[in-house]
């Protein structure tokens, strides 16, 4: 689990630094991350998932596809503490997670956004993303309140003027200050990571579609995930756009983070991912890498059936 | 505590329990409807069951009614006063939704601005009848207990054989009353075109009013038949009981919606399986201790049902009106 | 932006200068006004209690009273105002009443508090300020037994009393055995239950408490129906008295029916109606004569017979005026003369002990029947002490 | 009204005082202060006419000052549960009754409680527990409340909430006048000890006549709570709770544990509310049931709402008006509850947002208002 220290404010001036929001990692890339074992998930008499089996391994980007209900949310709902397993269970780093509560898998490593976007609306986009800071932050409420525990500051973090600065030199800085301080910067850089900190003082509500799949994304980085998972970000992006979010895609795993795409358009999945799963009426039907899987007859069977709509 | 009462005249209690829960589950027909349309708590229709009672006290006066008239004479009386109180009780219920909530429904305003209002209205019509009537038509209005003469005399109709129970005419229609009322509102949301509509709000009214259901006339229908129920209360309230009361409602209006939400508000057969429970368990408790402590046993148990059914004992649901 | 700042300077001065002007036009308005002082009689007395609400209408008859003995005051020297201060009968409402009065040097007396818990409430504050009070109707027993105040007199005996007259006229008068006896679990009527079951003792059948608000008493009634009593004592108010009777007698229990001074009042009939017939209630309250002067003078003065208490706010407000009379000037010194007083009142012959109670061979205490939905006297009650 | 209203909302006094120079935010803060301190003396005509003793009848001038701020108290606590978390408790008056209960039962000689406590260890008559340590008591048993009602009830949604934390205050009351033996029943206990402080003219420093010296002890503790409570507000914990009042759902998935900050708001608002109890009980110097009843609770709701749920500025003007008003104008007797709640339909209706909204509902009220008016022009 990435151990978030409070970074010292002594590159205040360094804005486009990505090496300041990507996350320590503390196992080898490839190993096994998360896996999916053998897990069905029943409603009532419909069967949602049966009997699926995949793995996500550090570092990769994983691509997990198949036509309209086909179960690509619901396997993510699974895996989000959303929904608990009817049977089968899923292991992330080799913790059994299915059942636990969703703040709980947030903090295990696994952040997610939502196919239908779901901030929270009138909170600022910088705010949004400083919830998702948040998770990582230990102030408890009683420390909000009392500010009791200090932390001896370094230079950089000491105020400039007189009389607070020798307080702060005698007294220390609240962990909660430095914390807000340390989540407001890291919020910032992410929304410049990507790409919409001109913005960031805007009421989410009021940000245009593209911003908001955008902030949705920074939101889950800010909670320092092992793996995001990104369900459709693609939904509704015309071809440039769809561009640049390959381009995100992949900068994310540069920054240390093992990425699962949800997606419907064939072409982004096949260009981003290192390896796909493709589920089809709750059925795991392939696996493989892109060149593998658009070969594979019963994928193009499955895709041949329902004409690609997100394209 | 004292089981011994309780136990040797379970049947005594439990249909003295059945008749003060049929009012109870009456009042909270108006609470549940309104809330599974509109996901509302209303707080004045407390005061609609209030101003039934009036309404009855005021039909009997215009009429000359008192005790002791011919069987024709109290047939006619009470069928008029019950048509008045539906009648003013419909009318108040759809003021108050005119008044204070639909303006607040154009504004998009949050639940909590709802709440308000209803308080504000409950107290604007207590006052009403406390102070303002008082003040310009003297008494009856004003803030003492008023006796309403009983039409109908309390008689003891028949024994339930083997028990040896004894049980009036005014218990019996309140009981009668109540689930035959309950059975035609029950039918008319199933069965009817407008009460098809009411459900479909109820599950979803985006659909709904997608589908050609005219959602304004829905709550306006809500808000009359909760009304309507309300004033069937009022007339079975003052057979019963004789007496109203310019704050009569707020009692029974928290007892009414803890009723609903018993047996899961938004849903009408559970206002009746919650009003009765409710009833029951509270002169049970008023037997194994005393009547102070009958509050403190409803909200008891009211919080473990809640407890073991988040949403009731039969669950919310006035679009499914399932049991 | 700088001139932004230049706008918020000039707001600020505005406001301080605004501030330093308005302060040169002192006046000395509101506020704790100047007593008075010397020989410059001008005074007034207070009077306290629930003057709205479900419960007035056995306090205003009282304050009615009161200021009748005020119109009626020969005396050209003193300018006396009785000035009316409604508490609901709630004492949070009460206290910043009292500390108002108390604060106000030009009162000299309070009449009340009209109910106990107001009294238990506020009494500290007028001995704070030495404000002399005399409550027509407070009964409580701690008021004056338990946690006396110099500055608190009553003209009423105080729950034990009326509890033993009560029991006395249920066994005596009503020649009961087996009494059941309900209370509304408030601080009225527990208390004086209480007292009643104490002095009944095994003549009291059953206990049981309701509460207030309460409409549907059908528990308390199937207790009643297995208990068989020969009488019925209820301790609480009109609002549910009404209802319980009416339930009682719809039951087919047809035996007396006894109250205390919570059902006194012209509203018990309105309220109860045919049922109410011939059902009692007690009152430490004297009758008041139907051809008496005062009765006269009280018909013509606020429209209508003298209602609870009437007497007793007459008599509270004549022995503030007595003092007035006999040179009296400052809180202390009235203060001195009530503690003295001895004289004849409308109610009783008024005297207080130490503790502030009219001494008990000076009580009246009587039982009304409620004939035609009036409330007409039938006994006066003396339990022996 | 609403020309009033449209006048005031020109000024845009919020975006204005955000603005404004932090030198004249922190001079004009220092002055409203020195003001609330120096209102009981008020005497400078025409300002002097918002005193409530202006009339013969009326009542003292600093004991209701002291009923305001402690109302406001109630209502900052009441605030964080229903403002910033979004739960409705309607039950509120339990824990204000709690408060004043524990310094009562705990610090008056002649409870119930403490007379078992003499007995038991042999103390003499007039031992009680001092009043500063019935201040943590006081807090310990209204958090303590506060916690064992929303343990199990805070997953249950809103309206359910609702009703079950008006049976919460209602058992409250109920109890404490049904236990006799424990709360000295329907009568109350009298003495309930009055902080600690110098003798003067040979009364204690708080005493029942010098209301003002009540009045600034509760405005301190005001200050210092509104404080604390501003501390949340703009803090992970204030985020916390608006994200879970946008998207309870979406929160966790981020990480916010949903169940325990609800639980920290109904703590925090449980013990806050115990403190405001706690001063009244002891300015009171008695305590009973009756003056907790459920009204009280539905009054501090309308307090917050009206004010503008989630500001704390606007619960303190609306706390400030509806308890103020209804004293100031005395003279209309019987009239006040008929006018009061005129009053509240009218303000909701014309202003639902509040008096002075947290500028996050206006617009959140704002956006559903188009939404309302796009649904209307659909059907």
């Amino acid at each position: 689990m990435p151990e978030h220290e409070i970074v010292g404010a002594e590159e205040l001036k360094d804005t486009s630094d990505h090496d300041k929001i990507a996350i320590e990692t503390s196992g080898a890339v490839g190993e096994v991350l998360l896996e999916v074992d053998h897990v069905t998930l029943r409603f009532g008499g419909v069967v949602a998932l049966n009997d699926v089996n995949f793995d996500i391994r550090r570092g990769e980007i994983l691509g997990l596809i198949g036509p309209n209900g086909a179960g690509k949310t619901t396997c993510f709902n699974a895996m989000t503490g959303v929904y608990t397993p009817t049977e089968g269970t899923i292991r992330f780093k080799d913790q059994e997670i299915a059942g636990t509560k969703p703040h709980r898998i947030n903090h295990l490593g696994i952040a997610r956004t939502f196919q239908n976007i779901r901030l929270f609306p009138e909170m600022s986009a910088l705010e949004n993303v400083m919830v998702g800071c948040d998770a990582r932050h230990k102030t408890s409420v009683l420390g909000v309140l009392f500010r009791a525990y200090r932390v001896r500051p370094s230079e950089g973090e000491l105020p400039k003027s007189g009389i607070r600065r020798s307080f702060a030199k005698v007294f220390g800085i609240s962990r909660h200050t430095l914390e807000e301080r340390a989540g407001r910067r890291r919020s910032m850089e992410l929304l410049r990571f990507v790409g919409i900190a001109d913005r960031a003082h805007e009421v989410a509500r009021n940000l245009p579609y593209g911003y908001q799949r955008r902030l949705e994304i920074a939101r889950a980085l800010a909670t320092e995930p092992e793996l995001i998972c990104l369900d459709e970000p693609a939904a509704g992006f015309n071809p440039a756009e769809k561009e640049d979010l390959m381009g995100l895609i992949r900068r994310i795993r540069d920054l240390g983070h093992t990425v699962l795409v949800i997606e419907h358009d064939m072409k982004l999945v096949l260009g981003v991912t290192d390896r796909i799963v493709v589920l089809e009426f709750g059925q795991k039907i392939a696996e493989g890498t892109p060149e593998e899987v658009a070969r594979n007859p019963k994928v193009i069977a499955a895709y041949l059936g329902e004409p690609d709509d997100a394209a | 505590m004292d089981f011994d009462a309780l136990i040797n005249g379970l049947d005594r209690h439990t249909l003295d329990g059945i008749t003060r829960g049929s009012i109870y589950a009456l009042v909270a027909l108006g609470y549940t409807m309104v809330y599974g349309v509109m996901k509302l708590i209303n707080f004045a229709h407390s005061e609609v069951f209030m101003v039934g009672t009036w309404t009855v006290l005021g039909t009997y006066t215009v009429l000359g009614a008192t005790a002791g008239m011919g069987v024709g004479m109290v047939i006619a009386a009470t069928l008029l006063a019950l048509l008045a109180a539906m009648l003013a009780s419909a009318g108040t219920a759809l003021a108050v939704e005119r008044i204070a909530y639909r303006p607040l429904r154009k504004k998009g305003a949050p639940p909590l601005i709802f709440l308000i209002t209803g308080i504000g209205c409950s107290l604007v019509l207590v006052e009403t009848f406390g102070q303002v009537l008082r003040a310009f038509f003297g008494p009856p209005f004003g803030r003492v207990t008023v006796n309403i003469p009983s039409v109908i005399e309390t008689k003891v109709v028949f024994t339930i054989p083997g028990i040896d129970l004894p049980v009036t005419n005014t218990r019996l229609l309140i009981i009668i009353g109540a689930i035959v009322m309950m059975i035609a509102l029950d039918t008319f949301v199933n069965k009817s075109r407008l009460g098809r509509g009411v459900r479909a709000v109820a599950q979803d009214p985006d659909t709904a009013s997608l589908m050609g259901v005219n959602q304004e006339r829905v709550i306006m229908l809500v808000f009359v038949l909760g009304g309507a129920m309300a004033g069937v209360a009022a007339l079975l309230f003052t057979i019963q009981y004789d007496i109203t009361k310019f704050d009569i409602g707020f009692i029974i209006g928290i007892k009414a919606f803890t009723a609903a939400v018993l047996g899961g508000i938004g849903n009408l057969r559970g206002a009746l399986v919650g009003g009765l429970l409710l009833g029951v368990v509270e002169v049970y408790a008023s037997q194994i201790w005393d009547s102070s402590w009958t509050d403190v046993t409803a909200f008891i148990v009211l919080v473990l049902v809640l407890m073991f059914r988040p949403t009731g004992l039969l669950g919310e649901s006035l679009g499914k009106a399932r049991a | 932006m700088i001139r932004s700042s230049k706008t918020w300077q000039a707001v600020a001065f505005t406001a301080v200068a605004g501030l330093a002007l308005s302060a040169c036009g002192t006046t000395d308005t509101g506020g704790g006004s100047d007593g008075g002082g010397g020989d410059d009689c001008t005074f007034k007395i207070g009077a306290m209690g629930a003057l709205s609400g479900a419960n007035a209408s056995i306090v205003i008859p009282s304050v009615d009273g009161a200021e009748l003995a005020l119109d009626q005051w020969d005396n050209d020297e003193c300018d006396v105002t009785l000035e009316r201060f409604d508490t609901e009968g709630d004492p949070a409402k009460a206290t910043p009443v009292a500390t108002q009065i108390a604060g106000d040097e030009s009162f000299i007396g309070v009449i009340g508090g009209a109910f106990s818990g107001e009294t238990r409430a506020t009494k500290s504050i007028y001995q704070d300020g030495g404000v002399p009070m005399i409550s027509q109707s407070a009964t409580a027993t701690d008021l004056t037994q338990e946690d006396p105040v110099e500055v608190f007199h009553r003209l009423v005996p105080y729950d034990d009393y009326q509890g033993a007259a009560i029991a006395k006229y249920l066994t005596d008068e009503v020649g009961a055995s087996k009494v059941f006896v309900v209370d509304n679990s408030e601080a009225y009527g527990e208390p004086l239950a209480d007292r009643v079951e104490e002095t009944l003792g095994d003549a009291m059948v059953q206990r049981d408490k309701t509460q207030v608000g309460q409409t549907d008493f059908a528990p308390t009634i199937s207790k009643m129906e297995s208990a068989k009593p020969d009488a019925i004592f209820y301790g609480g108010y009109i609002a549910e008295a009404a209802p319980l009777l009416k339930q009682i007698r719809d039951a087919g229990i047809d035996v007396p029916f006894v109250g205390g001074d919570g059902l006194y009042g012209a509203d018990f009939g309105k309220a109860v109606g045919d049922a109410g017939e011939g059902a009692v209630v007690m009152c430490p309250c004297a009758p008041i004569e139907a051809d008496s002067t005062f009765a006269a003078d009280f018909e013509e003065a606020y429209g209508g017979a003298p209602g609870a208490y009437a007497a007793e706010g007459y008599d509270a407000m004549s022995v503030f005026l007595a003092a007035l009379d006999d040179g009296a000037r400052t809180r202390e010194d009235v203060l001195a003369f009530v503690n003295d007083y001895q004289g004849e009142g409308l109610s009783k012959d008024i005297a207080f002990d130490d503790n502030g109670d009219v001494p008990a061979e000076q009580v009246s205490y009587w039982a009304y029947k409620n004939e035609g939905g009036t409330l007409t006297p039938e006994v006066e009650v003396k339990p022996e002490s | 009204m609403s020309q009033i209203l449209d006048s005031y909302r020109g000024l845009q006094l919020g975006n204005r005082w955000d603005r404004a120079p932090k030198w004249f935010r922190t001079v004009a803060l220092l002055l409203v202060v020195a003001f609330a301190f120096y209102l009981p003396f008020l005497n400078i005509l025409p300002f002097a006419y918002i005193r409530t003793d202006l009339n013969p009848t009326g009542s003292d001038w600093a004991s209701v000052l002291f009923l305001i701020v402690v109302y406001m108290i109630a209502a900052v606590g009441l605030n964080v549960v229903i403002g910033f978390a979004g739960l409705l408790d309607l039950g509120y008056v339990g824990f204000y009754a709690l408060g004043a209960y524990s310094v009562a039962l705990f610090g008056s000689p002649s409870s119930p409680v403490v007379q078992a406590l003499q007995s038991r260890f042999d103390l003499s008559e007039e031992w009680a527990v001092p009043f500063v340590m019935c201040i943590p008591i006081a807090i310990a048993m209204s958090l303590t409340a506060g916690v064992i009602l929303g343990a199990p009830t805070l997953r249950l949604r809103g309206d359910y909430l609702a009703i079950v934390t008006l049976g919460f205050g209602e058992i409250i009351r109920i109890t404490a006048r049904n236990l006799d033996n424990v709360t000295g029943g329907a009568a109350g206990i009298t003495q309930v000890p009055v902080p600690p402080g110098p003798e003067i003219d040979g009364r204690s420093f708080f005493n029942t006549i010098d209301a003002e010296r009540w009045y600034w002890l509760a405005l301190v503790i005001l200050i210092l709570i509104v404080w604390l409570a501003s501390r949340l507000e703009h803090s992970r914990v204030g985020r916390a709770w608006l994200a879970i009042r946008e998207d309870e759902d979406a929160a966790a998935v981020m990480g916010v544990a949903g169940f325990k900050f609800k639980l920290w708001a109904f703590a925090i608002g449980a013990s806050v509310g115990g403190l405001a109890g706690l001063l009244f009980g002891s300015k009171q110097q008695y305590v009973e049931p009756n003056a907790f009843m459920l009204n009280l609770s539905f009054l501090f709701v309308a307090m917050v709402v009206i004010g503008g749920s989630g500001n704390i500025v606007g619960v303190l003007v609306g706390a400030f008006l509806l308890t103020y008003l209804p004293e100031r104008f005395r003279e209309l007797q019987e009239w006040r509850p008929f006018a009061f709640g005129l009053a509240l339909v009218l303000v909701m209706v014309l202003r639902p947002q509040g008096l002075v909204p947290s500028r996050r509902r206006a617009a959140e009220i704002e956006d559903r208002r188009h939404e309302a008016e796009e649904a209307a022009a659909d059907a």
